[in-house]
């Protein structure tokens, strides 16, 4: 009896996958979007649930604190606060539905603009961080597989311990000391201008400079959230190939004269790559979750921060929202990925 | 008109693990003429893949060639090499453990290939058989574009060429024309509608089908010397017969010689020229299939040979020889005859590590046992426990259930002490 | 169900490696630090007012540091000098640096302790269930874990902590109750809200390891044969389910001290603990001196980076002993 | 509806207000320069081009970004700092002093009709070229305290507490209604009334039914000094002069407002020359400004105070003698000098000096740990434990000064307390909770907690009537029939100096019955350019056209 269990991604392909791989790639995929949609319907569920039963009269805090009694009766006869609670929650299913994700409590902007216009800041903080874990991670665990048990080995396990065991606020926080107060060479905080505008100035005009000054505000903060992600790869990576390289394939590729990169990169590499790929649609959640931190630290306008501000004023719609756009972004990632999974791994999407 | 291909000379391959030096092979000797098939017979464990593997330069850490020379004929080579290693250089052989890494790659698939035990896990899962087959193909196309330079045909590739070649087609590794060529290999091999199947994954083909298309893949470089280790082990007995069948219609078309690794004395007796039987990472006994067969001395060849009921059926197993499989840790083994822990006719000499003496029968029987040049005595016997608590076998008495061998091989597996498995732990 | 054959690989691969012991004595020294804090301490981790003659921290020993006080509408400068009297500094409001690191250590293994706890209690059962029964059950569990796992933890027990507030819990300290260390506080405060709620965001991991183990368990020959015995099912999860299952559960709940470790300081951190005597609460206070007084947050950032490694050290070395199955060193 | 609202009214500015000058909310929003791509790229080596000599621009960094655009829709300092600027206030209030003429040039009070008639100034014109006229100033009052008017207000109902309405007389004289003493309500509107262009906001916005929102510069359209010409939500406001303005030029081109929740960040861009003021300082950030160069701290003490409210309806808090003894075990001068590094005065009744009523004669509680054990001991309430409840990141150092009290308190050895560091909103709720268990919510189980509140108006009333009134006014924190009488009965002298008696004597019966920890009044604290010549307001107001350059 064999079986895998990888618990950095707390998740063997088995259990996600065991069940798919007597269908067809289509039906697969089917069967996957109706599940994110189950999925989105059950954040969206229990989202209203923690608002229906949060302390606090709702009417109370769309006011602004201390509205007098009269106001609040209007108020919650408005949003329909006085409706049984299953009217209340069809409503707000039916709102979602059509995209409609209310009116902020604290700015009655639309939700949806105050999401839509977070969005850029965080991708480009994910995106950044990704590259810089994947450009970092996979020659590093690469490295370390080939050359097991020797210095560079030691050196890139130790980084991924101290990358996965360091908290990203403290690390953010050093490398504002370290790096941004003492030696002064990245600003510490915020975002002067975003990569669309800045690609635009160098459209237009054709100076860089906007570039430069993106990606030097960038650098910090996509360093911090990318830390843990370049130590997770790593480690993914090295035992995965470790695991890989002692398979028979692999001698036999050997034997057949492939040169050595060969082997290790189409080979090897992208047989590992498969798995650790489902592992990383997963970590979406922790990628998320660390933008909170790391945007809070960094001052960073996306999302994560959004959503620090909607807690802290109890903006529900506003919480509602941003949670649910996480979801949504979740889910379709996983789509995309178990996707990826199966067609890059014939065994799956096959009969 | 014979003449060897290859010559092994006291050859040692040792593994380095964290229980101790393992001795997986020690001071081998070995002499395979051209387009013969030599096969080296043994239990699990007893080094024959690690033989293998040494010729072909695939001992990875821990494992490490200690000593020896590994002589190999090749006019070719010879020129190549001649001016950055003189020393390696004997005539028209080359020594290639003088060789570098390098070097040694690129003989790879050209001039030595190799078969495997599993077929299916042997294909990566991920690409399409035809694929495979066509790298190798690759191979030994680059191999002849270039053939004066071993070094431009292992360097021309480079990462920096693998990741161009993941956006770029024209730097695709494997051109077009060896994906033709591995089509007609299929074909060659007696795989039905190869242009299909060439596209096919590994796990969509039947186990026959897929060791087809490894003998397929290793004969896509020609090579001078092809090994087989164990190529039949994990078939159906029907589909052994097949591919036996193919290995040898394929060795009469070409010509080439043959490295036949195998536990299975049906399949040498069918297949080979020559046999060396090993034990404990030596050749105890080798020579013509009739001295093995006919004229052996070892005891553990009469052991081998005496467990086999009916060597005409090739499904046929290996009983196994009572008393534990030897343990290879250096510090475990006494300088001793290997065998004589389980020997029927262990004697005082045996305690002596016993040379190689010359036997009756052809010209290359050779016998590592003492029996060869002394007739067995009961008075200088040793005592039935001699070695410790486990009874040692008597002369008559083969006959002893309980005892397994595991049946499990690889150089990087070196066999352990069982350890004992108590019921209700789950591994 | 500790058999021989695991217990000599837990003891070959502890003394092969390095990693592991390393592990362990850095464990060890934390537990210390934090059962016998009071003992440890020099001074009430809670009492503030710990400041220079100028009315400034106290910087680390060694070390002085210029700060800036207004009187009268005047802004003047002064500079102070470290103290044997606290020889790690005091923070903003004049507490111990030194002995709230230790006190520290307490909150977060405590935490992660009971936080997994928490999740073991309520996912494992869970899991058990749905993967032996299998059927709708099970479907219902991997739909609802579908759902926790769109959640990124962190922002679920924000959720979760905006509706139940942030309660502490008040433990008794039994090194000052059995009076071994005086002026100590008599107890200590632990977030109770933050406990309860990392549990709930983590439970679903046990659920499913639980579920996948149980569903191979299942059909496995002696279970059958219990059955065929007559034994109940309820007999079976506990008598055989369960404690084959136990070693993942074991390795993956190590691994769940040093995650519930980090989200406790990052919850602390963005200030949802309910209690000051955390290491991320005591990171967010340093932030806003983080130029002026570093230190205030750099050691507890410290404490956090070497608890977490030491449960992670060991985690990796008891998936490596317990569960050769699963790629590692070796083989 | 002037008393019912009234009340509750002042409750709701409190809260407000407490934001108004806290170093917003843990985390703030973000500040930030986004540059439309018009190329001018102002990265962090050339700042926003005023170190480039670019005298004519200035960036100001808020410790809250504005997040809503609707001027009626808040009441938050920070806000007020940047559309006061768009939407000017009708009168130059003075701290002190009074309200002087501005858009209104003249007003008069008609005597016992409760009624002020306001003349506008001529030839003042809005953003969009639309003039003036009295009737959108009195639309404007009118959509402030009309809760069924466009957005509930919390200006228009708690800023304007007791101004009733308004009606145009002709095209620039109004009448303004009130329900209390003139004196008052010259207090509210000289500080809150400001105008929008009637036709504008309800033909673009329907801001009759709705709040203006949106994030485009034609969204704003004010009479005031500065337009509005960038939005970006959350990030960036960017005004220029408006040419048409009728009073003086202001002193720069252009003005950016951003903000950043940090004090930190705020110190930092003001280092690294991205920013040119900024408000909300911490006292621990003032030696990192003092030691940059071309940038200096500006403090003054404003009308601010902190303290710790105990809610009489909960046990031990019922007790004068307690709520005293908590009083004595604090140490309000070491907090002020720690804590607040010096930034700070120690306080002794409910608002600040320079406030109306303020009473001269009350010092703070001096420590006294013999007797406030001893006082404890007479309540009977020997061995309780209390929880105190502070806010974080609200006031300056607010955690820290919780912290520390609670630490305090529990030195004494018949009392345990400890500290609960919770986000604003928890003590905002336990704020307006009421001191009744059934009456407001549940979380009036919280008696005892950190807050602040700024005495904006200048007036006693103003810091006194919301904590401590009974009829109608469900959110006090006090239950005391004796100090709220002495307020109402102030409510309603009409002569000037009387007034100022009781409101002292108010503050004089406040101090003894304890009804709060009185702790310190707070300093604000800002970092400038050093060139920029302006001195900071006790109300906590930024105003660009008192500065020079």
């Amino acid at each position: 009896m064999k079986r895998k269990r990888d618990y950095q991604a707390l998740d063997s392909l088995d259990t996600v996958y065991g069940y798919y791989i007597q269908m067809t790639l289509g039906k697969f995929l089917v069967r996957r979007i109706l599940q994110g949609v189950f999925v989105i319907w059950g954040v969206i569920t229990i989202m209203f649930g923690l608002r229906a039963v949060s302390p606090g009269d709702p009417a109370n805090l769309m006011l602004a604190e201390g509205a007098t009694q009269a106001l609040v009766e209007q108020v919650r006869e408005e949003e329909g606060l006085n409706e049984p609670i299953y009217v209340q929650y069809f409503d707000y299913l039916q709102g979602m539905v059509v995209g409609d994700f209310g009116y902020s409590w604290q700015s009655n902007r639309e939700v949806e603009a105050m999401v839509i216009e977070r969005i850029p800041a965080t991708i480009e903080l994910a995106v950044a961080a990704t590259i810089v874990a994947i450009v970092i991670a996979i020659p590093l665990g690469v490295i370390s597989a080939t050359r097991r048990n020797q210095p560079s080995d030691y050196g890139a396990t130790l980084f991924s311990l101290l990358g996965i065991s360091t908290p990203n606020f403290w690390l953010g926080l050093m490398l504002i000391l370290i790096l941004g107060v003492w030696a002064g060479l990245f600003p510490t905080g915020r975002r002067p201008v975003g990569f669309g505008p800045a690609v635009l100035t160098l459209a237009q005009t054709g100076s860089p400079s906007d570039i430069f000054t993106w990606l030097k505000y960038i650098a910090l903060p996509a360093i911090t959230l990318g830390t843990y992600f370049t130590a997770l790869i790593t480690r993914l990576t090295r035992s995965g190939m470790v695991d890989e390289l002692g398979k028979p394939y692999v001698t036999a590729s050997q034997a057949k004269g492939l040169p050595a990169v060969l082997v290790r990169y189409k080979h090897v590499l992208r047989n590992t790559m498969i798995p650790i790929l489902t592992v990383l649609g997963l970590q979406i959640g922790t990628l998320m979750g660390g933008a909170v931190i790391t945007e809070t630290v960094f001052n960073w306008p996306g999302l994560g921060l959004r959503l620090i501000d909607a807690l802290d004023a109890r903006d529900w719609p506003l919480m509602q929202g941003i949670v649910v756009f996480i979801a949504i972004a979740f889910v379709s990632i996983n789509i995309v990925v178990d996707a990826l999974y199966a067609y890059l791994n014939p065994q799956v999407s096959d009969e | 008109m014979t003449e060897d291909v290859l010559r092994v000379n006291d050859l040692s391959t040792r593994f380095f693990t964290t229980e101790g030096q393992v001795n997986a092979v020690s001071n081998l000797d070995l002499r395979i003429e051209r387009g013969e098939i030599f096969g080296i017979v043994g239990e699990s464990g007893s080094g024959k893949s690690v033989t293998a593997r040494s010729v072909m330069n695939l001992i990875e850490s821990p494992g490490e060639i200690t000593s020896g020379e590994i002589w190999y004929r090749n006019r070719d080579l010879v020129e190549d090499v001649e001016g950055d290693y003189p020393d390696a250089v004997d005539g028209e052989f080359v020594d290639l453990l003088a060789l570098s890494d390098d070097v040694r790659r690129s003989l790879r698939g050209t001039s030595f290939s190799m078969i495997f035990q599993d077929p299916e896990s042997s294909f990566n899962p991920t690409l399409t058989v035809g694929e495979q087959l066509a790298e190798a193909v690759e191979v030994q196309r680059r191999a002849s574009a270039n053939p004066r330079s071993t070094r431009a045909r292992t360097r021309e590739y480079s990462l920096g060429n693998y990741l161009l070649s993941t956006v770029l087609p024209s730097q695709r590794y494997v051109s077009e024309a060896s994906h033709e060529r591995a089509i007609e290999l299929l074909e060659l091999v007696g795989i039905p509608d190869p242009v299909e199947r060439a596209d096919e994954y590994p796990h969509e083909y039947s186990g026959g089908m897929l060791q087809r298309a490894m003998i397929a893949q290793a004969l896509a470089g020609e090579p001078d010397l092809l090994i087989a280790d164990e190529p039949t082990t994990a078939l159906d007995v029907t589909i052994q017969a097949q591919i036996l069948d193919l290995l040898d219609e394929l060795q009469a078309e070409t010509g080439m010689t043959i490295l036949l690794i195998t536990h299975n004395l049906g399949v040498i007796a069918r297949m080979c020229d020559q046999v060396g039987v090993m034990y404990a990472g030596e050749i105890v006994e080798r020579g013509t299939l009739e001295d093995v067969f006919d004229g052996h001395v070892h005891p553990y060849t009469e052991g081998l040979l005496g467990s086999v009921p009916d060597l005409e059926r090739a499904g046929g197993r290996l009983q196994p020889i009572p008393g534990n499989v030897p343990s290879l840790l250096d510090h475990e083994m006494d300088d001793r005859c290997q065998f004589a822990d389980r020997c029927p006719k262990a004697m005082e000499d045996c305690l002596e590590h016993p040379p190689e003496f010359d036997a009756p029968g052809s010209d290359h029987h050779e016998v590592r046992c003492v029996l060869t040049e002394t007739e067995y005595d009961e008075s200088r016997a040793l005592p039935a426990d001699y070695f410790g608590g486990k009874e040692r076998p008597t002369a008559d008495a083969y006959a002893d259930p309980g005892t397994d061998i595991d049946e499990s091989t690889g150089p990087g597996n070196p066999p352990r002490q069982p350890v004992d498995e108590p019921g209700g732990d789950r591994p | 169900m500790i058999s021989k054959r695991v217990k000599s690989n837990l003891k070959q691969t502890f003394s092969e490696s390095l990693l592991p012991k390393i592990g362990l004595v850095l464990l060890l020294s934390i537990l210390f630090m934090a059962m016998f804090a009071p003992v440890l301490a020099t001074h009430d981790p809670t009492r503030t007012g710990h400041y220079t003659e100028e009315g400034a921290e106290y910087p680390p020993l060694g070390h002085e540091y210029t700060t800036q006080v207004a009187a009268d509408g005047e802004i003047g400068e002064v500079t102070v000098q470290g103290s044997s009297e606290h020889v790690l500094g005091t923070n903003n409001v004049g507490q111990d640096v030194y002995s709230r690191f230790l006190y520290g250590a307490r909150v977060s293994l405590l935490v992660g302790l009971l936080g997994t706890s928490m999740a073991v209690a309520i996912g494992v059962p869970v899991g058990l269930v749905a993967g032996y029964y299998g059927g709708r059950i099970d479907d219902g569990l991997m739909r609802i874990a579908d759902v926790m796992l769109a959640f990124p933890a962190l922002v679920l027990a924000l959720a979760l902590i905006g509706v139940f507030g942030e309660s502490p819990f008040y433990v008794p300290d039994p090194i000052v109750r059995a009076g071994l260390a005086e002026g100590m506080p008599e107890s200590i405060p632990i977030p109770g809200t933050v406990t309860i709620v990392v549990g709930l965001v983590t439970w679903v991991w046990f659920a499913r390891v639980a579920r996948g183990e149980a569903l191979s368990i299942r059909n496995e020959e002696y279970v059958k044969a219990a059955r065929s015995f007559g034994a109940s099912n309820r007999t079976i999860l506990l008598k055989h389910v369960l404690p084959n299952s136990l070693t993942p559960i074991i390795v993956l709940a190590t691994i769940q001290v040093a995650v519930i470790i980090l989200l406790e300081a990052s919850l602390a951190y963005l200030g949802f603990s309910g209690t000051t005597l955390s290491w991320g609460y005591e990171i967010e206070r340093g932030q806003d001196v983080l130029r002026t007084r570093p230190w205030v947050s750099m050691l507890p950032g410290i404490g956090i980076v070497l608890a977490v490694i030491s449960v992670n050290l060991l985690g990796d070395w008891l998936r490596d002993a317990l569960d050769p199955n699963i790629e590692g060193e070796g083989r | 509806m002037k008393g019912a609202n009234r009340r509750s009214i002042d409750r709701r500015t409190l809260l407000k207000l407490t934001g108004a000058a806290g170093a917003a909310t843990g985390i703030g929003t973000l500040a930030g320069c986004l540059d439309d791509g018009n190329g001018t790229g102002n990265g962090d080596d050339d700042g926003n081009g005023d170190v480039n000599g670019d005298v004519d621009e200035l960036t100001i960094t808020l410790s809250q970004f504005p997040d809503t655009i609707d001027p009626l829709d808040h009441i938050t300092g920070d806000y007020f700092d940047v559309y006061d600027h768009i939407y000017e206030p009708l009168f130059d209030f003075e701290p002190g002093e009074g309200i002087f003429g501005r858009v209104v040039e003249d007003w008069e009070i008609q005597e016992g009709e409760g009624t002020t008639e306001l003349s506008l100034r001529d030839g003042v014109v809005f953003h969009n070229g639309d003039d003036l006229t009295a009737e959108d100033v009195a639309w404007t009052i009118n959509r402030t305290v009309d809760p069924e008017m466009g957005v509930p207000s919390p200006i228009g109902t708690f800023g304007l507490g007791s101004i009733e309405g308004a009606e145009a007389v002709d095209d620039t004289t109004l009448e303004v209604h009130y329900g209390a003493a003139p004196g008052l309500a010259e207090f509210e509107f000289g500080n809150y009334a400001r105008a929008l262009n009637m036709e504008w906001a309800i033909d673009n916005h329907d801001a009759e039914n709705e709040a203006i929102s949106g994030a485009d510069p034609e969204d704003f359209n004010g009479t005031g000094p500065y337009e509005v010409v960038d939005f970006t939500s959350g990030e960036e406001i960017v005004l220029e002069r408006f040419d048409d303005y009728w009073g003086d030029e202001p002193p720069f081109e252009t003005v950016r407002f951003n903000a950043d929740g940090e004090s930190s960040g705020r110190v930092a861009s003001l280092e690294t020359e991205e920013t040119d003021l900024t408000i909300n300082i911490l006292p621990e950030d003032v030696t990192t400004v003092q030691n940059a160069d071309g940038v200096e701290v500006r403090q003054v003490t404003s009308f601010r105070n902190i303290f710790c409210p105990m809610k009489n309806t909960v046990e031990p808090f019922d007790s004068q003698e307690f709520r005293q003894a908590m009083n004595y075990a604090v140490d309000n001068e070491e907090i002020v000098n720690t804590i607040l590094s010096g930034f700070g005065e120690p306080r002794g009744q409910p608002v600040a000096p320079g406030i109306n009523g303020f009473n001269d004669s009350i010092e703070p509680y001096e420590q006294d740990i013999g007797t406030a054990e001893s006082l404890v001991e007479e309540s009977g309430y020997g061995g309780v434990e209390i929880e105190l409840v502070a806010p974080s990141g609200r006031y300056l150092n607010d955690a820290d000064v919780g912290e520390t009290v609670a630490d305090q308190i529990n030195q004494l050895d018949n009392v345990d307390c400890e500290a609960n560091i919770v986000d604003f909103g928890v003590v905002s709720d336990a704020n307006q909770a009421g001191v009744e268990p059934d009456e407001y919510g549940d979380t009036w189980e919280i008696p005892f907690y950190l807050i602040g509140w700024g005495t904006i108006t200048g007036d006693t009333d103003y810091g006194v009537q919301g904590f401590f009134t009974i009829p109608d006014n469900p959110n006090r924190t006090f239950h005391d029939e004796e100090l709220s009488d002495a307020i109402l009965e102030s409510q309603q002298i009409e002569d000037p100096d009387e007034r100022r008696v009781q409101l002292e004597e108010v503050n004089q019966l406040a101090h003894e019955k304890a009804p709060f920890v009185f702790l310190h009044t707070q300093e604000s604290i800002y970092g400038v350019r050093d060139d920029i010549q302006w001195d900071p307001r006790e109300d906590e107001t930024v105003y660009i056209w008192e500065m020079e350059r």
